[in-house]
């Protein structure tokens, strides 16, 4: 097991998992068009999956915070994101890509300013007296959850809300008989920019360091002369943030969206986070793209097991590497 | 005089479908209002409504069932909105030997053996909704289908149906799939439906059942099936839904209501009013809520006693008029037998949502619903 | 010149009344000893000076700042270090990553890392190991350099030498007396010999009073006292 | 001479490229107290944790009475009288004192899987629980939670639990690190008590001159994870290489 | 060893505990409506199912979110039995039986396999393990009804029409207005059932087991050491729990006469399940009780109670909005906020510490 594990690190480790499963599918599926198509779909799902887990990991990884109510951002960044492509129904139908864009660009701006007022909120009123109790955490995010999602259904009421697109991320791009819809290849762009500017604030600042030493003892960082509490707020807002605008793009790709969307992609979310490894953005994105890419496949190959084909992943993931695949602490 | 009371059980809280149970309460505020003319009274005894939240959890549902049937001295209910929910309030009927009519929720087996003589159904069922399907096809021997449900009952049942109604047609299914309730991306079985129907010859055409969210006729669409000829077909939804249907001009279906399709004195008064109230078209439940008052105004002007077992007697075989045309409850097992609507998709840039345009009304009797139950 | 004055304390924790009195001055320079029988309330008084408890009534004086209601990153700010009781080190990081913590900018003055190395060689050879593995010894190292890693005017030490060998608490007791010149040191110790080696000036601490204070040579002096107050006659 | 109550042959641990404990080899007997003594990080918590089951070692083997112990879980090692008090305390926080101690009583008497009497009705558990909270002193302090306690009274409630066990092995890591002088002498007596027994074994890390002086029957040094001495007290004590790599130069000072 | 020690607060809690005892016992003669009695019968069968919950989630610290499916094996096992066999006692122990044999076999080769990973992990792959189950019951519809579930009839002397003694006249005999008809045994079978498995856990917390449970919540390793193997305790306590949770469903669904998926395997119950341990307290059999009794209280009664809220301040805008009685559950998620900010300990925790303090 010891060498196996050495080998694979010399090789390039986990990261090379996607890429095994890849060709594992290419022998079984055979039609390369088919395949192209999945793979392309699976990593694009993997890259919108990764931006509504991206501020869970952040702040589950980081802050030890369990927030069941990440969800509830989730959704009201989708909510919130329609109804301003809703009311700018104008630019949106016109022809302009500009005009397109700017409607786009200002419904995105308006979920992530909401993800931070609602983080802070949360953090301030929520989150602050139950650091380091994480079943008091699961309790009380959860009672917001209820909150925010009955909020959501007095404000928007049950029945589903259509969510305009903008013209030109509407349709798919035809490769020969590989189709890569418009919309997926933006969403791809998004995961990858809020991936890389993540991946840049922890890796090359002490700021990720500072995060989860404060975690293990608070007090200490503070006697080193840190605000332990401003940054918490900091991280969690972020993290609302990242989830807010998760549902936005989710609910552009949904075009049909519920209050209990947030809700929904929860499990998915958690599985991500956990079988990438916690605390660790690189860990999340991997995660995301396993997930993205395996439940195509088997709803391809073996559409029984569709269903159970995350679970069976971090099953097996988790017994093969009991802290996920790349946990920033071990 | 002592009121008429009449218990309305729906899911009004906890879930996302409250708004579909709404509908169907002012729906049957509406129709009451119509039957009496206003007058809210039948044979000189007001009636009164007695609301009650089944919480969309079955256990709740009975409870509060019972406490209508119980306390509260109902002479019948309406409810609910869930199948299961609905299920579940069934033997309560038969336990206090009282009416349940059931509404809004669809489910066939809510009529079927596991139901009892106390349960009469005015809401459609999944097989109306899949015969009309068919019908709507217009099947043939070069109709060829792959067919997408989701993976439990309710969807395999659906699918069972449209497969009984192309029977004798000629046209053949080359595949079935069915994904796990609440997928969201499609990418896969599309795939592997394009891989069935490419090769084939004639009308090719992907069938999507799909009750929950998730857009499938949407992703499908932008994956360019028209590239192999591949036609999308579902049935229609209700008005929120409708602005999702503009992507598929043309696409023809079959659906239970929609409230410029039905051209009748009820539906012009239901239309108008609903403008007049709440600016705003009816809507399924809506036109469901009232047909179940209107059954429950007939039928109690209709019986000489309210007893149930005279209340049995006069609703079995009962005809009267809805929204939708009439109805009839068949005296086996209790279902409203009644019209569906074929519609072709019309996008007019002036219409939030797509219209779904009437091809011809297909009457209950060329639909050929199984009996549930023998009574 | 005095730097941290500390004047009527009370503390609280919880119900518990913990100290009850406590009134000290702290001169500028040099070691100042704090001693006292295990539960005195040593542990107290210094983690009511860095602002982790709350003294009420009572007030801590930096500077001539007044610091009680201070936040406690605020008084670190104000060039204080902390060595707790329980070592308080960051087990889920490296060594080097503990230490870059307790930098002020995040970088490290190559001299004072060199200095670091000489006096505990093992943080040196476990730099990039997480520290929850260290030995415990290793961790007491990691937590003093911690404090040290950076110039400070004042560090709050609780009982840096306990679990060190004796080879490694001779080195410790060099490099405090080499920095004493620049930074004043409050010692929680009970570790006497160590103490008194380096103690200019100290007080006793029981049940959450000062029961003696006065210069270290005196103290050494009267053995009487320190039978009184230590017990040290085992 | 009696036969050697534990053994461990070879013991070695390592850690990546690290070897904490390295072939170590050693005989312990009933009746006598062994001191380990080492720098810091010599090995001295590892060689504990490997003996009595929180490490698994990578080869060697600890018998205790002949019996292999090395791939037992620290639960089955307790059972057959592996005893140890911890370097870093480690006690039930939110148990009462009393509640701690009387769980180490239980488990020695095995009433832990009795589903359905009343711990009160087991009154022997607690009369045993209070001889050692007495024999510790802490009998005031019974109904505190430990967590409560100061440093120095957590420090011998670790002891006392330890006590509780009645193991046959006793295994103490600085058992006294942080006491005042005025506690420290309550915990030395009880450890002297247990060698008085002839039946048991004690082994006792501690970096504190005087008390390996006053206790020790024999002296092992750890060094880098490999047995650099083994002799009784003064021999070793006063070889140079011992000098050299632990004492410093404090040996002339005191 | 109780979880409370002695004190003015332990009183009053168990004081309020025994009231809710005799209020449940006498029941169907002081709340003589349909509704009472529903309330009634799930509190019974909640008491007993939370209470299971707070031997993982408050004495030994392994959050698990199976119960639910512990409780589903039991209910669909009695189901089954029930609908395939027909109304009969027999139908009722194989049922028992069966939910229990599954549960056992389940829960011990969960407990065996995953008990040993980190506790966030357990509760990952619990969620997994019972959203499976919620699968499986929807997709073998065939035994199970799917989502629609399944209604059957419970044993005879279970039915309303059943009279349990009868006057001269073959009219059935009240008492205190109340008919001894078979609704009532049924309401009895469910109270002395639950009584007995209650009585049976409080036990199990006072006994040396229970203590042991908590010191390897408070430090497993400690445990370990002084030589109780936590894998073994937690896997049995595991076990426990989850026969307690199949008897459990049993009994519920003998009482329902129907058993789905939002009954008894649902994720909102087992939020629901959650909410009742925490507003009671962690870690006190007491807990559960008050638990129980509040929150399904508030399911049936405070949207009622907003309704005449809503109702009375018709006049002051803006209130009767908030009030409005469908947005009951967004009051719960905000009285459930307030709760676990206030009483960290839960009601009975609190009480019984203030009392500690006086
Ligand atoms: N968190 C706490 N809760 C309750 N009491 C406490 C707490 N921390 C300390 N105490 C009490 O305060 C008193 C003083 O404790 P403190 O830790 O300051 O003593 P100390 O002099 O540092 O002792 P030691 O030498 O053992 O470290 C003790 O009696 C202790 O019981
Ligand atoms: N779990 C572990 N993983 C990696 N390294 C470890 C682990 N446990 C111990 N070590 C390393 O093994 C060496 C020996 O540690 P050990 O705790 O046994 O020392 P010690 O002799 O008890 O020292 P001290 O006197 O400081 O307590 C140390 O260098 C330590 O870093
Ligand atoms: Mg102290
Ligand atoms: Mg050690």
């Amino acid at each position: 097991m010891n060498q196996m594990n050495a080998t694979l690190t010399r090789v390039g480790g986990v990261n090379l998992l996607p890429l095994a499963v890849a060709l594992v599918a290419f022998v079984l599926i055979g039609a390369p068009s088919s395949w192209m198509t999945l793979t392309v779909a699976g990593l694009a799902m993997g890259m919108m999956i990764f931006l509504m887990a991206s501020g869970l990991s952040l702040v589950f990884g980081l802050m030890d915070v369990l927030n069941f109510g990440h969800s509830a951002f989730v959704s009201l960044g989708a909510f919130i994101a329609a109804t301003v492509l809703a009311w700018m129904g104008g630019w949106l139908g016109s022809d302009s890509v500009l005009l397109n864009s700017a409607a786009l660009f200002i419904a995105f701006t308006a979920a992530i300013l909401f993800g931070l007022a609602a983080g802070w909120f949360f953090e301030t009123v929520i989150i602050k007296p139950v650091y380091s109790d994480h079943l008091r955490q699961i309790l009380i995010t959860m009672g917001a959850l209820i909150v925010v999602e009955q909020a959501i259904l007095a404000i928007w009421g049950g029945t589903p809300m259509s969510v305009p697109r903008p013209h030109f991320l509407e349709g798919a791009f035809l490769i020969g008989d590989v189709t890569i819809e418009v919309y997926r290849a933006f969403a791809f762009l998004l995961g990858l920019i809020v991936y890389l500017a993540l991946y840049f604030t922890l890796n090359r600042t002490r700021l990720g360091l500072l995060i989860r030493a404060g975690v293990e003892n608070r007090e200490m960082v503070e006697a080193l002369g840190f605000r332990i509490d401003r940054l918490f707020i900091g991280v969690f807002m972020a993290g609302s943030a990242l989830a807010a605008m998760g549902g936005a793009m989710w609910a552009g790709y949904e075009t049909l969206i519920t209050p209990s969307l947030g809700a929904e992609m929860m499990i998915v979310v958690f599985i991500v986070v956990i079988i990438g490894g916690l605390g660790s953005v690189e860990g999340t994105l991997l995660g995301a793209i396993m997930v993205g890419l395996v439940s195509n496949y088997v709803g391809f190959l073996a559409p029984k097991l569709a269903l159970a084909s995350n679970m069976i992943l971090m099953m097996i993931i988790l017994l093969w590497r009991p802290n996920g695949l790349r946990p920033a602490v071990k | 005089q002592d009121p008429v009371k009449i218990g309305l059980v729906h899911g009004i809280s906890g879930h996302a479908f409250e708004a579909f149970s709404k509908q169907a309460q002012t729906g049957f505020e509406l129709g009451i209002e119509y039957a009496t003319g206003g007058t809210n009274e039948i044979k000189g005894r007001p009636v009164e409504l007695v609301i009650k939240d089944s919480q969309f959890k079955p256990d709740v549902a009975r409870a509060v069932l019972a406490e209508a049937y119980g306390d509260d001295e109902v002479l019948l209910a309406v409810g609910a909105t869930s199948s299961g929910v609905t299920q579940a309030m069934l033997p309560i009927a038969e336990e206090y030997e009282k009416i349940l009519i059931v509404e809004p929720a669809v489910a066939d087996s809510l009529t079927g053996p596991d139901s009892n003589r106390y349960v009469f159904k005015t809401s459609r069922n999944s097989s109306m909704d899949m015969q009309a399907q068919a019908l709507a096809l217009q099947p043939d021997e070069n109709l060829v289908v792959a067919t997408l449900a989701e993976d439990y009952a309710f969807g395999r049942d659906g699918i069972e149906a449209f497969k009984a109604a192309l029977d004798g047609s000629g046209a053949t299914v080359v595949t079935e799939e069915y994904v796990p309730q609440g997928t969201t991306d499609f990418t896969a079985v599309a795939e592997r439906m394009f891989n069935a129907l490419k090769d084939e010859e004639g009308r090719k055409v992907i069938l999507i059942y799909i009750a929950g969210g998730g857009d499938a006729p949407g992703k499908i669409q932008a994956m360019d099936p028209g590239r192999y000829d591949i036609e999308i077909s579902m049935g229609g939804h209700i008005l929120p839904v409708l602005p999702t249907y503009k992507r598929f001009p043309g696409l023809e279906g079959a659906v239970y209501y929609y409230y410029e399709a039905f051209d009748n004195e009820i539906n012009n008064w239901l239309v108008e009013t609903h403008m007049e109230r709440f600016d705003s078209p009816p809507d399924f439940f809506t036109a469901g809520g009232m047909s179940a008052a209107l059954a429950v105004v007939a039928a109690l002007e209709a019986a000489p006693e309210w007893d149930t077992e005279t209340l049995i007697e006069t609703m079995e075989g009962m005809s009267w008029d809805t929204p939708k045309g009439g109805m009839t409850f068949r005296a086996e097992d209790h279902q409203a037998l009644q019209d569906m609507l074929h519609f072709k998709i019309k996008v007019e840039d002036d219409v939030e949502w797509a219209i779904p345009e009437k091809v011809r009304i297909i009457p209950a009797e060329e639909m050929n619903i199984p009996i549930g139950r023998e009574n | 010149m005095t730097l941290l004055s500390l004047t009527n304390m009370q503390t609280n924790i919880g119900e518990y009344a913990v100290l009850h009195d406590i009134s000290l001055t702290v001169p500028e320079g040099g070691v100042f000893v704090l001693l006292g029988r295990n539960g005195a309330g040593k542990t107290t008084t210094l983690r009511s000076i860095m602002g982790m408890w709350r003294p009420s009534p009572g007030s801590v004086m930096f500077r001539g700042q007044d610091i009680t209601a201070l936040h406690t990153a605020d008084i670190a700010r104000l060039g204080i270090a902390f060595v707790p009781e329980n070592m308080g080190i960051f087990g889920g990081l490296t060594v080097e990553e503990n230490l870059v913590l307790a930098t002020a900018k995040g970088k490290f003055d190559r001299d004072r890392l060199n200095r670091i190395y000489r006096l505990f060689p093992a943080l040196e050879k476990f730099w990039t190991k997480q520290a929850w593995s260290l030995s415990g010894g290793q961790k007491q190292m990691l937590s003093v350099a911690r404090a040290i890693i950076e110039p400070r005017d004042l560090i709050l030490i609780d009982e840096p030498t306990k679990g060190l060998a004796p080879a490694i608490v001779d080195a410790m007791a060099e490099a405090f007396r080499e920095i004493s010149d620049t930074t004043t040191i409050l010692l929680v110790e009970q570790n006497f010999e160590f103490a008194k080696s380096l103690g200019r000036d100290m007080a006793v601490i029981d049940d959450g009073r000062i029961a003696h204070a006065g210069s270290m040579a005196d103290f050494v002096a009267d053995r009487a006292l320190q039978d009184r107050l230590l017990s040290l006659s085992v | 001479m009696t036969q050697p109550s534990l053994v461990t042959q070879d013991l070695t641990i390592r850690f990546g490229g690290h070897v904490a404990v390295n072939a170590v080899s050693c005989e312990f007997r009933p009746g006598e107290l062994t001191v380990i003594v080492g720098p810091n990080g010599a090995g001295k918590t590892t060689y504990f944790n490997l003996i009595s089951g929180q490490l698994t070692a990578t080869s060697g083997k600890v018998l205790k009475d002949g019996t292999d112990l090395t791939a037992m879980a620290p639960s089955a090692r307790a059972h057959h009288g592996i005893g140890r008090a911890f370097q870093l305390t480690n006690l039930f926080p939110g148990l009462t004192v009393l509640e701690n101690i009387r769980l180490a009583v239980q488990a020695r008497s095995g009433a832990g899987w009795k589903l359905l009497r009343r711990v009160e009705a087991l009154t022997e558990l607690t009369e045993k629980a209070e001889r050692y909270l007495e024999a510790t002193k802490l009998t005031d302090k019974a109904h505190q939670p430990a967590s409560a306690l100061p440093h120095g009274d957590q420090r011998k409630l670790e002891v006392a639990l330890l006590m509780a066990m009645e193991p046959d092995i006793y295994m103490f890591d600085e058992p006294t690190a942080g006491m005042s002088l005025d506690h420290a002498p309550d915990v030395l007596d009880l450890i002297a008590e247990i060698k008085k027994d002839r039946t048991k074994t004690v082994l006792l890390v501690e970096h504190k001159m005087d008390v390996v002086r006053a206790l020790a029957d024999r002296i092992i040094v750890l060094h880098n994870g490999e047995l650099l001495a083994d002799g009784p007290p003064e021999e070793v004590m006063s070889s140079q290489i011992v000098r050299d790599v632990y004492l410093g130069k404090s040996t002339e000072a005191a | 060893m109780n979880a409370i020690p002695s004190t003015q607060g332990s009183v009053i809690v168990k004081a309020a505990v025994l009231v809710i005892a005799a209020l449940l016992l006498f029941a169907p003669f002081l709340f003589q409506d349909v509704r009472s009695l529903e309330v009634a019968a799930r509190i019974c069968v909640f008491i007993v199912l939370v209470a299971s919950y707070d031997l993982l989630i408050g004495y030994t610290g392994i959050v698990s979110f199976a119960h639910t499916m512990f409780f589903g094996f039991g209910a669909y096992g009695a189901a089954i039995a029930l609908k395939q066999m027909g109304p009969g006692w027999d139908a009722v122990a194989l049922g028992a039986v069966a939910g229990m044999a599954v549960s056992l076999v389940v829960a011990v080769a969960v407990g065996l396999l995953s008990l040993r990973v980190k506790a966030i992990f357990f509760a990952m792959i619990t969620l997994a393990t019972a959203s499976v189950a919620l699968v499986l019951a929807s997709q073998l519809s065939q035994f199970t009804g799917g989502e629609d579930g399944i209604t059957y009839r419970s044993p005879d002397i279970f039915k309303t029409a059943t009279k349990l003694f009868v006057d001269e006249e073959g009219k059935v005999v009240r008492i205190f207005g109340v008919r001894l008809n078979g609704k009532l045994a049924a309401y009895y079978f469910v109270f002395f059932t639950s009584l007995a498995m209650f009585l049976f856990m409080l036990r199990l917390v006072g006994s040396p087991i229970g203590t042991v449970l908590k010191a390897i919540r408070e430090n497993e390793a400690r445990a370990e050491a002084i030589g109780y193997r936590v894998v073994a305790y937690r896997t049995f306590v595991f076990v426990i729990a989850a026969l307690l949770a199949s008897l459990a469903g049993t009994v519920y669904a003998i009482w329902l006469k129907y058993t789905g998926p939002d009954t008894t395997l649902s994720f909102a119950i087992m939020i629901d399940i959650l909410l009742m341990v925490v507003i009671g307290g962690m870690g006190t059999m007491w807990g559960a009780v008050i638990g129980a009794v509040l929150m399904v209280m508030a399911q049936y009664y405070l949207r009622d109670l907003m309704g005449t809220a809503a109702e009375a301040t018709a006049n002051i805008p803006l209130l009767p909005e908030v009030l409005n009685p469908d947005r009951w559950l967004f009051w719960l998620g905000i009285i459930f906020i307030l709760l676990v900010y206030f009483f960290p300990k839960g009601i009975a925790g609190t009480i019984a510490q203030k009392g500690a303090r006086a």
